[in-house]
């Protein structure tokens, strides 16, 4: 039992380790920008994901309790990740003006990152209040 | 590993010291702000370095490190936090009353470096 | 075993914390930099977990849950800042 | 007693008139008189126990661990002087208040006056050295008033400053000749310095001491090489120049010397000093005076004429010469404040004192005429006016002193001045009363109100008497003064015949010679005006203008704001002293073990310093520092992990991210460049600069990593006391809150007014002004994406927003047993709280929560605060903990710790002052213009849009 | 036996700052009310503070109960209480002032961060504590970064970052050096350090040395000793009027933290460090001395003109420390009392002149001011204050000093010390002859006479009777203050009443 | 009274079970003290989260939580692969515009973030609209392929359980 569960430890650690390298790898190789943002975005995640749940297995196998603070953080990791990547790529397409490059939206307006938002705004006079404002 | 600390601390103040020595406001803050991450370690490692031993209790612990230089640095993080908050505020005010952000005043040239 | 296991992905993170860090020196903007920040902090988490693994203590898990906050935090307001200037608007 | 009195009589006298101002011109001299008046009544109370050579004395402690006290005694020299004082004081205020015009401020006049003739009683009375130099400093600042006290002319103003130049200079010297003094005689009062004289002169500091002191003496005497600035002070009114410059304050000095005469006089240093200079002073304003125009000039140089004459007696040192010096002390008082008076007369009927304008007013001025002549020819020492008394008795000591071994050389010099001194007086008289009447004066003289004319007809009567009666008149006066002087009973004789003696020769030689002068006068004076000569002033300025001037520069030069350049000085500084303070003492290295290093906390160590480097490689852009900046702290919270401080690594992370968007909030208005302002050279410099310094840190706690603990640390104590005296097992948390809780309730005010500071200057910048100005026009320097809040971002920080208040809660909740704790549980709720702003935009945001930072940050400080004075409740000391272990079922048991409400104020504080601290920023960037969203989603996919093809 | 009342002067001052702000930061008058009651029941408690002290040996507060030198201590001493009182009335004679002439109006929350500053202030004198002392440090220049910049406006901002960034770098070397300091002693409880120092490893001394040295320096910002005075002149002529009257003050506490560290810490008896404190003190003070005084001559403004008087100040006072002798502490503390209020006094009528030139108090004519005859008058009072003429204390003080450094060096001392007396009082000279009198030139008729302002002028005689009373009973204040020299270097009495319950 | 007591009965839930997560142990206490913070955080936070998002048929969201799992898992390896041994001229590059039918911001949210995570895709903009999405893709020799199975394999469960 112990045995295969060490096993199982290791293999998640190889795996984590491998996918963590390829990750930072990726962002060392890939030619654009856009495409190194692919390897951090899901390798780094998978790899860190994997040393959680080798942590979480550990702590079962060999303190008997179940630690569920790494799932806590893989959880998180997960849900921030496309967030940064997107924030990234917007940035990104920002800074090098692509906009010809890309695709139409084929729904009519421009891609949001080159266009003000189609939305009411109005000038802040009077709407802020609380503490910034006595 | 007290090698490593010690370079290390070395280093951030030396770019801590050359940055306070630039004539904008906003190196000097970095700078500032470089200082005193080295100054929070010299704290922490006047009470000598230790491995896995926080000062949490532990019946089962092999010893403790020095808990009350922790504290100490505690304390000197919020208040440089607290300062850096007012100074880069200062800069800014200062920018926006004159123009430039020159930290000194010796020669008023207005706008530069934007 | 594991230990191997350990040691194995302590060079993978390490190297990759090394990649991380060339990346910051050289890179074509100011974007990928802060990409390879981001990574960073996911790979010193990954570091953070496997280290308490090795000393068989959990306490570094606020360490890493709060490097996950803000390094996520960060990151978005650096970005944040490249696309409009002000990152409370 | 009555000595004080007499002494602060004058200085009451001087707060009547600023008082009574409004009360008129004649309420203020009244007052003045009176005050006046009543010390000449005191100081004559004591004429009869003077006379009968007893000494009266006050005594008053005033600062006994000095030896400062406000001991005064009269003697007989203090009686004369006072007299002096308090006498042509009184006549000078009955005089000035007819001379002053309406529009002079007469109240102003009096008060300087009356500080001035007090300073002056002060210091003749004075039996402390120190209180004497306390009155004596006093005359030169409240000269420095009158002097300048016409203050619309410049020569008033140049001339104050000189005189208190001069004379202030003088009396800082005295001071350091009296401590010396004080320091050998073992005591500052005079009573005693003066039984001294043996223990004195052989002190190897008698030469410094009366150097020092006879520096203070000549200035204030207008003494060669001082005498310049005497003449310049007549841009005064004439009753200060009468009152001043004739009668009293240049006498200071006389009457110094005369005071310390038993003490000081009698050495080979002393006689050449003295006298020498009192000669030459003699000559040189006796020679000065004749070429003289300005009528007041012409009297300023005759009075520093003779008061060289008076030094060079005194300078004797002979009892006998003592005497004379008395005697012409009181003479030349007498006929030179008549004069100065009459010369006040002259100019305020003629409008003026320019001698080459007068000239023939015998007739239409008689009245001023003869006191003039009067006084003129006691001055030259004609009989039987009292200065030919005195002038007689000094040409006698002339010729029985032997001066640089030669018995006929000071006679001879002494002649010469006497010779001058008949020449000037003669000119006086011819030159402004003699002669034909002309037409052109400015004004159509005549003589004066009895009011002005009074005072020099009593003076010139006296004159007379004293030259006719000098025994009646002075004898006992002199006597007395003298025996005060010398210290013995003095042998007083003054007679009008003495016989075929030398002195008479040379005195008729000195008559005949100026009667020859003044007939020469028009050829002597060409000569004189094509001699080239020293003009005091063009020197003094030469000297004192540079020095103003090259101190402002230097002052200037240094403190010009450079603040860079004032950092490289503090950081070499600091370097060096420290350099200094480790290599002057012994130093062993220290015996530790090192601690292991295994391949991680290398790689580690290579990001920390790489980032470091980078930082130092790429700073001037901006944003790129910033992002170096969030590495370093990065590095530096993982070191801390590694290191055992987990709670310094959730610290350090936190505080790291909140200062980074701090600092890029304010980037939006900054340049995002840091322009190169600094040559190679500056920057290899500073480079140099930031190296040693680094080495040095490093090389200091490197040493200090490597040595035990001299001895056991306080540390202990916590470790051992935590759980059982803190209730709490994480150790650095209960350090915070409890052992040294204090610190904390110091740091969190702090934050607190960090974020109030903030908050004003805020307020101040959005007031009118540039600042504001510079927003509202404000125009982004860099080209803006659209998307101000990407549609993921806001839903994913809703879910984000209260996983992460819980994640707060649960770090506070822990903090006092696990890493963690108020503060950061504060740091982590704010930051929640930021990822919001970041998401849906500050006001949207801020529209949606009633939360008031500033009460926040209150209650906080507020609630350490009570937990602190809690513990007064059950008699302990501030912020004493108290905590119990409750346990109400079916709840496992939990503690409860006073701590904890403490920790609670920290947490609320430090969320209140960070929002706070964004919240103003945000406000400026809402002032350059920032729209405001008014929904949550900008892109709401489902609502329909207006679509403008591009 | 004060109990708890000696942490008062602490939590009043804490508690009135959080009130203000919690409740009353949108009414003034409130406010000023409140904030001034705080600071006269301020001056009450430190007047009793005064009396305990000068009836009892040292005491010492062991706050949250915990014995030294574990936890932080309060130590009440004659030392301590001078400087609380002295505060204290500076601060409620400036508050006059600030409110008198509606300065406090001028930006927000002026009486909180007040209100805070004293609190730092206090909390200074009175720590037993190394770090603690590190903490109010930093309290008190917060709360003056808040007033030095209250108001806004250019050239105070640009000041304002510089004297925030100076005192930065300040309180980074603070922390180096008590880094420094525990890591040699593993203490921080000053008595305790103190204690440690005697019995310390030869070898260590030269670390022990250098944590020292850098812990000096830090007072030495705060005292503005040359080379580290930079910071003061543009901070002091750039500040409000009345801050900077208070900031006469904040000179002082690098002041006493050097004569407190200086005799309880390291007296000349330590062995590690030896005479290396007044070594390097004593120069210093005298530059200072010497550049402050050429700086009075060379001042554009009166207001640099006051900073420089007060730079020149803190040498006199310093040049009375460096020997470390009782008398020449006697000595400084005199001259410490009487520098504070003559330069407070310099400040605020500056600020009053300036305020009449439309806020210009650059050297050169202005036609006539309202109250000109009075203000010249007052400046002229000041001047010979900070000159150290007489018939004004600063000139007993000269005296004493001079007094107290006799001996060897004592040459140079007395040449500086008189020579820049004298150098003084000329650049005061010329400042006052061409801003009061020149001004009749250029315009002869009648000044606008307005009065106004009651309570500034009150404040201003307040300071000047201040003055005069401290030079009238300079023998019973000089006595007290011997008293409290030989208490300050009876170090025995200090640490057994601090070590007390070392035992526990 | 219920639903302004619990304005996100699934984010009460949520934070209950994050608590149970954090303080890692289920004593009777902690529950408590869960319960206690999720009734209240969720009040704390309503002003935030104006409209709720129905959340209906839970197998539907298990099997999607199961796919994507899945495919990241996938998706690393593919990533790996090109990273590791694909020849950086070989590599095609693309963009893709994704036409939206979902409506729900919490829907597109998960949508953008499921691409972003799974094979070689990456969500990097969204059509002003908000109703396309540009994804980037790592190597993809037929864009058109890949919109259309992000479409079938993503967006049609999520329109299922959102919408
Ligand atoms: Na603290
Ligand atoms: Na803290």
């Amino acid at each position: 039992m112990e045995q295969i569960a060490d096993y199982a430890i290791a293999f998640l650690l190889v795996i984590a380790g491998i996918f963590g390298l390829v990750g930072s790898y990726g962002l060392l190789k890939l030619p654009e920008t856009m495409m190194r943002l692919h390897a951090p975005t899901k390798a780094s995640s998978l790899g860190v994901g994997g040393v959680l749940l080798a942590s979480m297995a550990y702590t079962w196998v060999y303190e008997g309790r179940l630690s569920w603070h790494e799932l806590l953080i893989t959880i998180f990791i997960f849900l921030t990740a496309p967030i940064t990547a997107k924030f990234i790529a917007k940035a990104h397409l920002h800074r090098s003006q692509i906009e010809d490059e890309l695709p139409p939206t084929g729904v009519g307006t421009g891609w949001a990152t080159f266009e003000p938002a189609h939305e009411t705004i109005e000038p802040a006079s009077g709407m802020v209040r609380g503490p910034g404002s006595e | 590993m007290e090698l490593l600390v010690a370079s290390a601390i070395g280093t951030m103040t030396a770019c801590g010291i050359y940055l306070i020595l630039r004539r904008t406001t906003f190196p000097v803050i970095v700078g500032l702000a470089m200082l005193s991450y080295a100054v929070n370690v010299f704290i922490f490692a006047s009470g000598r370095l230790a491995l896995a031993m926080p000062p949490i209790y532990d019946p089962a612990t092999k010893g403790y490190t020095d808990p009350l230089t922790q504290a100490l640095v505690l304390t000197a993080i919020v208040i440089s936090f607290g300062m850096t908050a007012v100074i880069v505020m200062m800069a800014l005010g200062a920018f926006l009353e004159h123009g430039s952000d020159r930290i000194d005043t010796d020669d008023d040239a207005p706008e530069d470096g934007a | 075993m594991i230990a191997y296991a350990l040691t194995f992905a302590f060079a993978c993170f390490g190297a990759a914390l090394l990649m991380n860090l060339w990346r910051v020196f050289v890179a074509p903007g100011v974007p990928d930099r802060v990409l390879a920040l981001d990574t960073m902090v996911i790979n010193m988490i990954a570091l953070l977990i496997l280290y308490g693994i090795g000393a068989g203590s959990g306490v570094n898990f606020e360490a890493a849950l709060l490097f996950a906050m803000t390094g996520f935090v960060s990151t978005v307001a650096y970005a944040k800042f490249m696309l409009r200037g002000d990152i409370i608007e | 007693m009555s000595l004080a009195l007499i002494a602060a009589l004058p200085f009451l006298g001087a707060l009547l008139p600023g008082l009574m101002i409004r009360a008129g011109k004649n309420a203020c001299a009244l007052a003045a008189a009176s005050a006046t008046t009543l010390a000449l009544i005191l100081l004559g109370l004591n004429a009869p126990a003077v006379f009968r050579g007893e000494v009266i004395q006050t005594r008053i402690e005033w600062l006994p661990q000095l030896g400062l006290n406000a001991n005064f005694f009269l003697d007989g020299l203090g009686f004369l002087f006072t007299g002096l004082i308090l006498g042509i004081g009184l006549l000078i205020i009955l005089y000035a208040r007819f001379y002053l015009a309406k529009s002079d401020p007469m109240g102003q006049f009096y008060t300087y006056l009356m500080l001035f003739q007090g300073a002056m009683v002060g210091i003749v009375l004075s039996d402390n050295v120190l209180l004497l130099l306390v009155f004596w400093e006093l005359t030169s600042l409240s000269s420095f008033l009158l002097i300048g006290y016409w203050k619309h002319l410049p020569e008033g103003r140049q001339g104050a400053r000189m005189a208190l130049t001069v004379t202030g200079a003088g009396g800082l010297a005295m001071i350091a000749g009296m401590l010396i003094l004080g320091q050998i005689a073992g005591s500052y009062d005079l009573s005693v310095i003066l039984t001294q004289k043996e223990a004195i002169q052989a002190s190897d500091w008698y030469l410094p001491a009366l150097i020092l002191i006879l520096i203070g003496a000549f200035t204030k005497s207008a003494q060669f090489p001082f005498h310049f600035w005497l003449p310049h002070a007549m841009a005064a009114p004439t009753p200060v120049s009468a009152y001043l410059h004739s009668a009293t304050m240049v006498k200071a000095g006389l009457f110094l010397m005369a005071r310390m005469w038993p003490v000081l006089a009698g050495t080979e240093a002393w006689f050449l000093i003295v006298s020498t200079t009192g000669l030459i002073t003699m000559i040189i304003g006796a020679k000065i005076a004749f070429f003289k125009d300005d009528l007041k000039a012409l009297l300023a140089f005759s009075t520093v004429s003779h008061l060289g004459l008076i030094t060079m007696l005194l300078g004797f040192g002979t009892e006998e010469a003592a005497v004379v010096a008395i005697f012409h002390i009181i003479n030349h008082a007498t006929f030179k404040a008549a004069l100065f008076m009459s010369a006040g007369i002259v100019d305020h009927e003629a409008h003026t004192r320019d001698i080459r304008r007068l000239g023939g007013l015998r007739t239409l001025m008689p009245l001023t005429f003869t006191i003039v002549t009067v006084a003129a020819l006691s001055m030259a020492g004609i009989p039987p006016l009292n200065g030919f008394l005195s002038k007689e008795m000094m040409l006698e000591e002339a010729v029985h002193t032997v001066w640089w071994s030669s018995p006929w050389l000071l006679p001879a010099l002494a002649t010469i001045g006497a010779l001058f001194s008949v020449a000037y007086s003669f000119r006086l008289i011819a030159h402004v009363f003699l002669g034909p009447v002309r037409d052109d004066y400015p004004a159509k003289p005549h003589d004066p109100g009895f009011g002005l004319w009074a005072a020099p007809a009593f003076l010139a009567v006296l004159v007379v008497l004293i030259g006719v009666l000098p025994m009646p008149m002075v004898g006992d006066l002199v006597k007395v003064t003298a025996s005060a002087v010398t210290g013995e009973a003095a042998y007083v004789k003054i007679y009008h015949w003495h016989g075929f003696v030398p002195a008479l020769f040379l005195s008729l030689t000195a008559v005949g010679g100026g009667f020859v002068m003044l007939g020469l006068y028009r050829p002597l004076a060409r000569l004189w005006d094509r001699a080239p000569r020293p003009e005091a002033k063009a020197i003094f300025d030469g000297l004192m203008e540079p020095f103003a001037e090259r101190s402002r520069r230097v002052t200037e030069a240094l403190h010009d704001g450079a603040l860079t350049r004032y950092f490289a000085i503090a950081t070499v500084t600091i370097v060096a002293a420290a350099a200094f303070a480790f290599w002057g003492a012994p130093y062993a290295p220290g015996l530790r073990a090192m601690t292991p290093v295994a391949a991680v906390p290398l790689i580690g160590w290579t990001l920390l310093v790489g980032a470091t480097i980078a930082l130092f490689l790429y700073h001037r852009n901006r944003l790129l520092a910033l992002v170096l900046v969030g590495i370093i702290g990065l590095m530096v919270s993982v070191g801390f992990v590694y290191l055992s401080a987990p709670d310094l690594a959730l610290t350090q992370i936190s505080v790291e991210v909140a200062t980074v968007i701090l600092l890029l909030l304010a980037l939006n208005f900054l340049p995002k460049r840091s322009a190169n302002l600094s040559t190679p050279a500056r920057r290899t410099r500073d480079a140099v600069i930031a190296g040693v310094t680094g080495l040095g840190v490093g090389a200091l706690i490197y040493a200090l990593m490597l040595r035990d603990f001299a001895f056991p640390t306080i540390a202990d104590y916590h470790l051992a006391n935590a759980k059982s005296g803190g209730g709490g097992t994480n150790v650095v948390n209960v350090i915070l809150v409890d052992f040294r809780g204090y610190d904390t309730f110091g740091e969190i005010t702090v934050l607190g007014i960090a974020a109030l500071v903030i908050f004003a200057l805020t307020e101040a910048l959005l007031r009118a002004g540039p600042a504001n100005d510079r927003l509202t026009g404000w125009i982004p320097d860099a080209r803006r994406a659209g998307d101000r809040h990407p549609l993921m971002l806001v839903v994913a920080t809703r879910m984000i927003l209260p996983i992460a208040l819980m994640v707060g809660v649960y770090i506070f909740l822990r903090g006092h047993n696990q890493p963690g704790g108020g503060f950061i549980a504060g740091l982590v709720v704010a930051i929640a709280l930021v990822m919001q702003y970041m998401a849906s935009g500050f006001a949207w945001t801020q529209a949606r929560q009633k939360i008031d930072y500033h009460a926040l940050i209150a209650a906080g400080v507020l609630i350490a605060a009570a937990c602190g004075i809690g513990a007064w409740f059950n008699g302990m000391p501030f912020l004493t903990s108290a905590f119990g272990y409750v346990h109400l079922p079916p709840l496992e048991e939990f503690e409860l710790a006073t701590a904890a409400i403490f920790d609670l104020g920290v947490f609320l504080t430090v969320v209140g002052a960070v929002m706070l601290a964004l919240a103003s920023i945000s406000r400026i960037a809402i002032r350059a213009g920032e729209t405001v969203n008014v929904r949550p989603y900008e892109i709401e996919p489902g609502r329909p849009v207006k679509i403008e093809e591009a | 036996m004060m109990g708890h009342w000696i942490i008062a002067p602490v939590v009043l001052p804490v508690i009135m700052g959080g009130l203000i702000v919690l409740a009353m930061r949108h009414d003034l008058l409130l406010q000023r009310v409140f904030s001034v009651a705080a600071t006269v029941g301020l001056l009450a408690i430190s007047g009793a503070l005064l009396y305990a002290a000068s009836t009892e040996p040292p005491e010492v507060y062991f706050l949250g109960d915990w014995p030294a030198p574990f936890g932080i201590v309060l130590v009440l001493d004659r030392l301590a209480a001078i400087m609380l009182t002295l505060t204290a009335l500076l601060a409620l004679i400036v508050q006059l002032y600030a409110i008198g002439t509606g300065w406090d109006a001028r930006g927000r929350h002026f009486h909180a961060l007040f209100q805070f500053q004293l609190m730092g202030l206090s909390g200074a004198y009175l720590t037993g504590d190394a770090f603690n002392l590190f903490v109010f440090f930093e309290v008190l220049l917060i709360a003056s970064y808040g007033l030095m910049i209250h108001g806004g406006g250019k050239a105070r901002l640009r000041a304002g970052v510089q004297y925030i960034a100076f005192n930065l770098v300040g309180s980074t070397l603070f922390l180096f050096a008590l880094a420094t300091i525990y890591s040699v002693t593993g203490t921080l409880n000053m008595a305790d350090i103190a204690q440690k120092l005697l019995t310390l490893p030869e070898g260590d001394a030269a670390l022990l040395r250098v944590g020292a040295v850098l812990l000096m320096l830090v007072f030495a910002i705060k005292g503005a000793l040359v080379p580290l005075q930079f910071w003061l002149p543009a901070t002091y002529a750039f500040a409000p009027g009345p801050v900077a009257a208070l900031f006469a003050i904040m000179t002082k506490v690098g002041a006493y933290a050097v004569i407190r560290t200086g005799t309880l810490i390291f007296p000349p008896t330590t062995p590690a460090t030896g005479t290396l404190i007044a070594d390097l003190l004593a120069p210093a003070a005298l530059v200072t001395l010497a550049l402050g005084a050429i700086g009075v001559l060379g001042a554009t403004t009166l207001a640099r003109q006051a900073a420089f008087a007060a730079i020149a100040s803190m040498g006199t006072l310093f040049i009375a420390v460096a020997p470390f002798t009782p008398q020449g502490t006697t000595a400084a503390l005199y001259y410490l009392l009487h520098s504070t209020l003559g330069g407070a006094l310099l400040f605020l009528v500056v600020d009053l002149v300036a305020d009449r030139r439309g806020s210009d108090s650059t050297l050169k004519a202005l036609p006539p001011i309202a109250n000109q005859g009075l203000l010249a008058a007052l400046f002229f009072a000041a001047a010979i204050a900070m000159a150290g003429m007489p018939p004004i204390s600063g000139f007993l003080g000269k005296l004493l000093v001079m007094d107290a450094t006799r001996g060897p060096g004592m040459a140079l001392i007395w040449t500086t010390i008189l020579l820049a007396s004298f150098v003084t009082i000329l650049g005061f000279a010329r400042a006052g002859s061409t801003v009061f009198w020149k001004s009749h030139e250029t315009q002869p008729e009648d000044p606008p006479r307005h009065m106004g302002e009651p309570l500034a002028w009150t404040a201003v005689c307040a300071l000047l009777a201040g003055l005069v009373l401290l030079t009238i009973f300079a023998g019973p204040v000089t006595d007290y203050l011997s008293a409290t020299s030989f208490e300050l270097y009876d170090r025995a009495a200090y640490i057994s009443a601090v070590l007390a319950r070392a035992g526990e | 009274m219920l639903r302004r007591l619990f304005p996100h009965p699934y984010l009460t839930l949520l934070l209950i079970v994050t608590w149970m997560l954090l303080v890692n142990g289920t004593k009777l206490g902690s529950l408590v003290m869960a319960i206690i913070l999720g009734t209240v955080i969720p009040l704390l936070t309503a002003p935030y989260w104006p409209n709720r998002p129905r959340l209906r048929n839970l197998p539907a969201i298990i099997g999607y939580v199961l796919v994507v799992l899945y495919d990241i898992v996938k998706s690393n390896f593919i990533v790996a692969r090109i990273v590791l041994f694909m020849p950086k001229a070989d590599i095609q590059p693309a963009w893709v515009t994704v036409p939206l039918d979902l409506q729900t911001p919490e829907a597109i949210t998960v949508l953008a973030g499921t691409i972003t995570m799974t094979p070689g895709t990456l969500t990097a903009d969204m059509s002003s609209c908000g109703r396309a999405l540009l994804v980037h893709c790592l190597h993809a020799p037929d864009p058109a392929a890949v919109r259309d199975e992000i479409k079938a394999r993503y967006e049609a469960r999520l329109k299922r359980i959102f919408e």
